[in-house]
């Protein structure tokens, strides 16, 4: 039987046929939806509730639309004032840049040192380094507490930056000692007989290689150090070195009576950075996600 | 190679970290929100001892606690430090690392400062350790209006009229107290306070393990507190904001510490115009009347003041009627000196009500308590508010016994 | 084929090609560890010598003021099973690790399946993912006005059955744990769903299309395919999950704010809450090996699971 | 350019005896090929030369200079590798230029070289293209662009066609010979391949286990294999080994013939002793095929099955148990079973000790 499929009318049909067969399914997008609706309900909560002021949340149902979007302005103010906000983001911001970035920096070298030189027992150093991660925060509380109290390094941005680079350097070394073991060893026999010191293989050839991991684990890193309370609530206690999150457990606790407005308000606020590097870099994410398993 | 330069500059900027204190002397606090007035205390303190002393501010609570702890147990006490009264001044002074300051409140109480009373507060077996940063009475706040619309006129002198007030509160539309139980802490204050209007002596020995939690004494004032549950004399024990039934004007009264006051003024309750203060009374005529003081020391470490002899000069400005004078205006606060001019109406009225009545002063349930207990036994009494039926109480009361008894049993 | 004889390798020329290795791999291990330095001293300095130190803490009477000179044996691991509320802390630990081992799971799950190839499912699965970016001091914040006696719950509950409810989920120690664990859950499902949809699209096409030839239905297919292709997925989940359970904080300091018995609520809130709030350091450092203990142990058991199935996929 | 001497050259991994004391002349300008089996040592070799591998025992000198103990990017070599290792996150001219940008070369003699290299490999199209963007055979001109831009001494090679498909395989062949020769450049080249070996060299390194089982030009050690392992290993098909026995005359036995040998071209054992005979497939003539040996023996056998090549044809048969492969030129198509004579040729045939395999031939 001969098909002419020069006919234009036959073609339609068959497309649509293959349509038809590809049809998502609105039954599973109507019930994704509606999960997504229940599942986005606080979020809903939290963005009319920064719109309202303390006189207002209190008398009117949480569930009510703000009468107007000016007090959003107010509560910013509010928040960023008396939690002492401004100081405590410029502190967070400085200790998840350089933490993750140092600590990131660090272990890729370190994976450096052990997967592209000729090093005995690599694998105990590995395990040495790692080792650090088999435990829960919860060991490290005390003898860090009065181990910085001892040295002075409590309460100081120093000792914030230091104790936050060292936990993030395991989870980092475990996963670039992976992804630089995949690097064919060839390019750095090939840029040594070049001419290349070791750093040299290390920045130009083995760190360019690795960029997305890097980013990615930058980006976790990041994400970790920002949204810490556990540590910098117990070794940053005074005002100066104050985390955003501490700041922000500051604000709902006891002393400050501030309405349920404003410490949402400064929820919101200790969460743009977060949210904002997830928006424009999910690809990393998502890509992080996959390191990690 | 960049790894050296980046090694040494990392070792440059660490030394630099741990060189940053090159103050004489540092005075270390918890109390978030009195910033204002401890910089003036600061700036005085250094004025009038010429050393150069830098303030220091560390939160939470028992971070600070545990600072301070771990620095005197490493022989390093903090020049300057604020504390707590009662058992926590006892233990701290147990360490031997803290001046002993009685010439200094000899003199003061010749300058007629403080009396007898206050160095009572602050000392340990006789020997006062410690100057006072804040003494705070605890009355009953009470809103005028609130009174004036129920047709109160006077606030109530004897159990009874308390009883009668607050069922016209609540005829009147309010809820007669606010009670709230936020921040883990707000529980024992009315337990205290039913304790000394019922058997003061029986309070205090609470304090020192010779009166156990579930005994007839405790027995009388959780019913008390049950009764007044059941009558509906409380707001909701589960609301975090603790003063918006005050500010709202939906409770009445307030059973707290004086510098609640200054709160409250921020928040549009003039102090005296809207807010007056009472003692609450006794329940039996024939109970001593008792007041609750709740003391802020201030401590110096021993091996600093032998340093610098000029820190006693300090310490002389901190007690005075000019630190006083201005930590109140700074932030409301009362330092107890008898000779500043009181912050505000509150202080005055609780000043003149305690120079008519002469009541007894017990220290505060919280520092008079045992610090491992503090927390625990607190609790406990947070739970009996969220849950005030009289089951409740009779296990809150037994558990805070079997907390109580394994305390003391390991002393 | 026989090779060639050449006179054998005399001990001398052995000893030489020893000593010329040793060298060049002393130079080249030498310019190792310094690319390791500078993470290793930050990992020993504050990582694995604190490990060590909190263990040997443990077995001290370091308290308040005291020194840390006195040796107290096992008094500290003593002292946990006297506790009057321990039972209330193992109870709630279990709540949390069980809780946040199967509920995000099952959740993540279903709505991995859910959301194959439904139009639009990089934006359901980036809106579902949102929260894991959100500080958990954060998120308990929010969450602690939604679960308030006058909150979202209460109202969308108490507009549904007409009528006024003011329960206090955070306040009931019958809630407590089960609505904080309930936030977990929102916050986490998000990346168990992902993960397990990276596992999913790992699974090859070819056992799935030869089972539909063999006329097999969804479920089956689901129950005999993907789910044991899924397996070593579910366990690398598993593992994060119960070590989050374990070592849960955020979350239960925050919301547990205004709940008497805040230090019952889980081992890891009830060893800050020694620690700190009652000043036990030596005590605290003992709790922290026990936790540590269970979590290393449970984890363990957990790889050795994992290891296991996947021994028998391949 | 420079010459190459390798002096008593040894590798220890461990126990384990990699090279077994090689010692080797390359001249200046020679292209050297090292070739052998797989794990007979050769690449070990190169990358002991390249510096990638340390010299357990013996000296290394390029150029009169003793490098032992200097860095590869010291020794005046550049490197060709198997998989190129061209780096991935540059573009071509970025991969061509990064050795001469790090030696901290001026830019004008950067471009100078880079755009020679370029021209001369014809990669002037694809300079701003990344590795990945390029083909197999492109690949494998930047890195060679990328060894001969930096002008060195000594070029290494590690089997640098095996990834390539055959035909580009034979063009690129010869497209490095005429640039080595254009160069006049000092190469070293590893291949397990006897053909590249033999096309490509002046001179072949044959190793066997570690050890240099013969040196010599292509056709010197095709003519003159030293012993059975370079008998067998150069040539295609693999030359037929089979065992005999001196007769007078002198003759060889085997198969049941007797093979005259040239008297005089071989050092030849006692009638009665037993040796090794071995006899290439074109020294196997088919009747009617090719030209008649002069001097040699008959045999006919049994054909089992052909391989027919299209100007040629191999021919395994079997005489008397023993399978023998001839090679017939203009071939015709035989069948399985079918009887056909041949002529060994008597004046080729290779004769080795039984008992060292060394070969018995004087010259």
């Amino acid at each position: 039987m001969a098909v002419d499929i020069s006919d234009p009318a036959f073609l339609e049909g068959l497309k649509r046929k293959e349509r038809a067969r590809q049809r998502p399914s609105w039954l599973r997008l109507a019930i994704a939806s509606l999960l997504l609706v229940a599942y986005l309900v606080p979020f809903y909560y939290l963005f009319v509730t920064i719109f309202k002021t303390t006189d207002e949340y209190l008398r009117s149902s949480v569930l009510d639309l703000p009468n107007s979007l000016a007090p959003f302005w107010d509560n910013v103010v509010q928040a960023w004032t008396l939690g002492g906000m401004g100081r405590a983001s410029i502190n967070s911001m400085s200790y998840a840049v350089l933490g993750a970035g140092l600590a990131t920096a660090l272990a890729a070298a370190a994976a450096y040192g052990l997967t592209r030189l000729k090093l005995r027992s690599a694998n105990a150093w590995f395990m040495l380094i790692f080792a650090g991660t088999l435990f829960p925060f919860q060991m490290f509380l005390v003898p860090l507490f009065f181990g910085f109290q001892r040295t002075g390094l409590i309460n100081s941005w120093g000792g914030m930056v230091l104790v936050y680079t060292a936990i993030c350097i395991p989870f980092p070394l475990l996963v670039l000692r992976g992804s630089f073991g995949a690097i064919a060893r060839e390019i750095d026999e090939a840029a040594r007989i070049e001419g290349a010191s070791e750093w040299r293989v290390f920045a130009s050839m083995i760190v360019p290689n690795a960029k997305g991991a890097l980013i990615a684990l930058f980006l976790i890193q990041f994400t970790f150090i920002w949204n810490d309370l556990l540590f910098s609530s117990i070794l940053a206690g005074s005002p100066e070195v104050r985390s955003i999150m501490v700041a922000l457990q500051a604000l709902q606790g006891t002393y400050s009576s501030t309405g349920p407005n404003v410490v949402v308000t400064a929820s919101l606020l200790s969460s743009v950075p977060t949210v904002l590097l997830f928006i424009f870099l999910r690809r990393y994410f998502m890509s992080g996600l996959q390191l990690g398993t | 190679m960049k790894i050296k330069t980046l090694m040494a500059s990392a070792a440059i900027t660490a030394s630099a970290w741990t060189a940053a204190a090159a103050q004489d002397a540092t005075f270390y606090y918890d109390k978030n929100g009195w910033d204002e007035g401890f910089a003036a205390l600061i700036e005085g303190a250094s004025e009038a001892s010429g050393l150069d002393i830098a303030g220091q501010q560390l939160t939470p609570t028992d971070r600070y606690q545990a600072y301070v702890m771990s620095s005197i147990a490493g022989g390093a006490a903090p020049a300057i430090f604020t504390w707590w009264n009662g058992k926590q001044l006892d233990s701290l002074v147990e360490t031997g690392e803290i001046a002993d300051l009685t010439e200094l409140w000899d003199e003061a109480i010749a300058n007629g400062w403080f009396s007898e009373a206050e160095r009572e507060l602050f000392s340990v077996d006789g020997t006062p350790y410690a100057i006072p940063l804040n003494v705070a009475r605890w009355p009953v706040l009470y809103n005028k209006d609130a009174f004036a619309a129920a047709g109160i006129d006077a606030p109530p002198a004897t159990w009874d009229e308390l009883l009668a007030d607050a069922d016209a509160l609540k005829e009147a539309g309010y809820i007669p107290f606010n009670a709230p139980a936020v921040g883990g802490w707000m529980g024992f204050i009315w337990f205290s306070e039913l304790m000394v209007r019922t058997d003061p002596d029986a309070f205090v020995g609470l304090t020192d393990g010779t009166v156990p939690y579930n005994g007839p004494e405790v027995q009388r004032a959780m019913e008390i507190w049950t009764d007044f549950y059941e009558r509906g004399y409380f707001t909701d024990a589960r609301e975090q904001d603790e003063t918006r039934f005050m500010v709202n004007e939906e409770a009445a009264m307030y059973l707290i510490g004086e510098w609640t006051a200054g709160i409250l003024a921020n928040r549009g309750m003039e102090p005296g115009e809207k807010i007056g203060a009472f003692l609450m009374p006794p329940v039996d005529a024939e109970t001593e009347n008792t007041v609750i003081v709740e003391a802020a020391p201030i401590v110096f470490s021993a091996d600093a003041m032998e340093e610098m002899p000029a820190l006693m000069d300090a310490a002389r400005y901190l007690m005075s009627p000019e630190a006083g004078n201005a930590l109140g205006q700074a932030n409301g606060i009362y330092s107890g000196n008898l000779m500043t001019d009181a912050p505000n109406a509150i202080v005055s009225d609780v000043n003149a009500i305690i120079a008519e009545d002469a009541p007894r002063s017990v220290v505060r349930w919280w520092e008079a308590v045992p610090p491992e207990l503090q927390g625990d036994l607190v609790s406990q009494m947070n739970a009996f508010m969220l849950d005030p039926t009289a089951e409740n109480a009779q296990r809150v009361m037994d558990d805070m016994q079997s907390l109580n008894e394994s305390y003391w049993a390991f002393q | 084929m026989q090779a060639p004889q050449t006179p054998p390798i005399s001990a001398a020329i052995r000893a030489e090609a020893h000593r010329r290795e040793v060298a060049a791999r002393r130079r080249s291990g030498r310019v190792a560890l310094v690319f390791i330095a500078p993470a290793l001293a930050l990992v020993a300095l504050f990582l694995l010598l604190p490990v060590l130190f909190n263990l040997g803490l443990s077995f001290t009477r370091w308290q308040r003021f005291s020194g840390l000179d006195e040796f107290g044996g096992l008094m500290n691991y003593q002292r946990l099973f006297m506790v009057p509320y321990l039972s209330e802390v193992v109870i709630n630990t279990a709540m949390w690790v069980i809780g946040a081992i199967t509920l995000p799971l099952a959740f993540g799950l279903g709505l991995a399946l859910l959301l194959r190839g439904v139009p639009g499912e990089g934006l359901f699965k980036a809106l579902f993912f949102l929260p894991r970016v959100l500080a958990p001091a954060a998120v308990g914040t929010i969450w602690f006005y939604v679960y308030a006696p006058d909150g979202v719950i209460n109202t969308l509950a108490g507009a549904a059955v007409g009528q006024e409810i003011d329960y206090g989920w955070l306040f009931e120690s019958h809630t407590i744990t089960p609505a904080i664990i309930m936030t977990f859950v929102w916050q986490t499902l998000g990346i168990n769903m992902v993960l397990l949809l990276l596992g999913m699209a790992a699974i090859p096409r070819d056992p799935i299309e030869a089972a539909h030839v063999d006329g097999a239905s969804s479920w089956q297919i689901f129950r005999h395919i993907i789910w044991p292709l899924l397996l070593p997925t579910v366990f690398v989940v598993t593992i994060l999950n119960v070590i989050a359970g374990f070592t849960a904080f955020d979350l239960i300091w925050v919301m547990g704010n205004g709940y008497p018995a805040q230090r019952s609520l889980s081992l890891a809130v009830f060893m800050y809450y020694e620690t700190f709030s009652n000043s036990r350091w030596a005590f605290g450092a003992a709790i922290a090996v026990m936790l540590s203990a269970l979590v290393i142990l449970v984890s363990w058991a957990l790889t050795v699971m994992q290891s296991r199935v996947e021994a028998r996929i391949r | 350019m420079a010459s190459v001497d390798l002096k008593d050259f040894v590798k220890l991994y461990g126990d384990h005896v990699a090279i077994k004391g090689i010692d080797l002349h390359v001249e200046d300008g020679e292209f050297c090929v090292f070739v052998g089996p797989s794990g007979c040592g050769k690449s070990t070799l190169l990358r002991m030369i390249a510096g990638l591998e340390t010299i357990s025992h013996g000296d290394l000198t390029i150029g009169g200079r003793v490098v032992n103990d200097v860095p590869s990017r010291d020794r005046g070599i550049a490197m060709v590798f198997q998989s190129y290792a061209l780096y991935p996150h540059m573009t071509v001219r970025d991969n061509l230029g990064f050795g001469m940008k790090i030696a901290g070369q001026d830019k004008a003699e950067i471009d100078r070289r880079r755009e020679g290299a370029a021209e001369m490999l014809g990669l002037g199209p694809y300079m701003e293209r990344r590795p990945s963007e390029l083909s197999g055979g492109q690949r494998q001109r930047v890195a060679i662009g990328r060894a001969m831009v930096r002008e060195p001494e000594v070029f290494l090679f590690d089997e640098p066609l095996s990834n390539l498909d055959a035909k580009l395989r034979n063009q690129t062949r010869l497209e490095i010979k005429r640039l080595q020769q254009q160069l006049g450049a000092t190469v070293i080249f590893v291949t397990h391949d006897q053909i590249e070996a033999m096309t490509l060299a002046d001179k072949i390194v044959v190793l066997q286990d570690g050890r240099v089982a013969q040196t010599g030009a292509p056709l010197d050690v095709f003519e003159r294999p030293r012993n059975l392992f370079v008998a067998g290993f150069i040539g295609a098909p693999a030359m037929n080994v089979l065992p005999a026995e001196m007769g007078e005359g002198p003759v060889v036995r085997a198969l049941g013939l007797e093979i005259p040998v040239e008297p005089g071209r071989f050092d030849l054992p006692p009638a009665g002793a037993p040796v090794t005979l071995g006899i290439r497939s074109e020294d196997i003539v088919p009747e009617g095929h090719g030209q008649r040996p002069q001097t040699g023996a008959d045999l006919s056998g049994q054909v089992k099955f052909s391989e027919v090549l299209g100007n040629e044809s191999l021919v395994f048969f079997d005489v008397g148990g023993v399978e023998l492969v001839s090679r017939m030129q203009r071939p015709r198509p035989v069948r399985e079973g079918e009887e056909l004579s041949f002529r060994i040729d008597g004046t080729r045939i290779h004769l080795f000790d039984s008992e060292t395999e060394t070969t018995l031939r004087r010259d």
